[in-house]
């Protein structure tokens, strides 16, 4: 798992995950990039992350996917990532390509679920909680 | 004492509670009303494990998370 | 579509296509890179590639993809490629993440089932037809 | 005369046959016993546009494309 201040370098990471498992006989390999797109009036998104928790996220599903044969991979962003530059990319590799296809839907699903990030619209300079686009984690309202 | 600390949006400080589980944490909460909107939508963490049951016992110590709704990517 | 004698490149496909796209306001990239694996003696896979029914193919997959406003992309490799050295790279970008996700599955199992490539283990240097991991076109058996 | 060419692994050089329609093209194929074992897992295509009626009409020119199982990736 790799935590960046602001946006991600795409080229960089897909390049080195690949280098890294070039001679571990993997027959399939899925990244997901995340792109910030440029919606209203916004200039940037902005993140915060708490990482004990992501982590031990990341950890459960490195668990789930070595019980396929498979590996996942996660790099994200914190701070402000700029319209059009990337904040998020995962990605898995697998010997067989229906495991592949099948985890990189599942990871990338439980992420925007349950990883611990939170978005903020940037607008002139100020920071905005994307309340509308967040979803309560699994288990929500258990002290109201 | 249980330190309770706020993530992301909710823009609160840590503070320090007493309550022996997570159900007097609750009433202790509750008694805020600037909290009163998030805790029906925020997930608990117990020393950065989540938890799910309210009956859990806390001990001086323990480190207790509030986190609101997530989205990222 | 691109097609490559021998491995393909996949950082610079990768790179290519994000620059490509970088002003398309695109949320969600997806490629899936098919890397040739070590299995039994085969030294290499080969293919041979059929390009005017695969272009027509690959013509209606970028027609299906644009009504739901994302494109698909797709570079494949002709001839010998090395294990460990990757033979096909396709990718969806969409506004979307549910949209990119559901794509790059279809498209990829399609191009499995229907795309007129046809695959050969190389071993000793010997071209042996992959019978055992092929399979019969939608369609099939019209003239016997 | 129809041109028919066989993709792939057939290992067949293309061939030119008189046919009037698919059906026909199909007996005239089968007397080559080398063909018995590819023509159920071959799919066709007339003129590079896949075709699935057998009654298709052939005309002179016409170039008749035999593909057998695929395995691409």
């Amino acid at each position: 798992m790799e935590l960046y201040q602001g946006p991600l370098d795409a080229k960089e990471i897909f390049g080195r995950w690949l280098d890294e498992q070039s001679g571990s006989n993997y027959g399939a390999y899925i990244p997901f990039i995340g792109i910030i797109r440029e919606e209203g009036s916004i200039e940037a998104l902005s993140f915060d992350i708490y990482e004990p928790i992501l982590q031990s996220w990341f950890d459960a599903w490195q668990e789930r996917a070595a019980r396929e044969g498979a590996i996942v991979k996660m790099a994200h962003a914190m701070g402000d990532v700029p319209i059009h530059t990337s904040s998020y990319v995962s990605a898995v590799f697998s010997p067989r390509r229906r495991v592949a296809l099948e985890l990189i839907d599942a990871f990338v699903e439980d992420f925007k679920a349950n990883a611990p990030i939170w978005k903020y619209d940037v607008i002139n300079g100020e920071r905005i909680y994307a309340a509308d686009r967040s979803t309560p984690m699994d288990g929500a309202g258990l002290l109201a | 004492m249980i330190r309770v600390e706020f993530l992301g949006p909710i823009g609160k400080g840590p503070v320090e509670v007493k309550a022996n589980t997570l159900a007097e944490l609750s009433e202790r909460l509750k008694e805020d009303k600037a909290l009163a909107d998030w805790l029906p939508k925020c997930a608990v963490a117990l020393n950065d494990a989540m938890v799910s049951d309210l009956q859990t016992h806390l001990k001086t110590g323990d480190r207790v998370t509030i986190l609101p709704p997530v989205c990222g990517g």
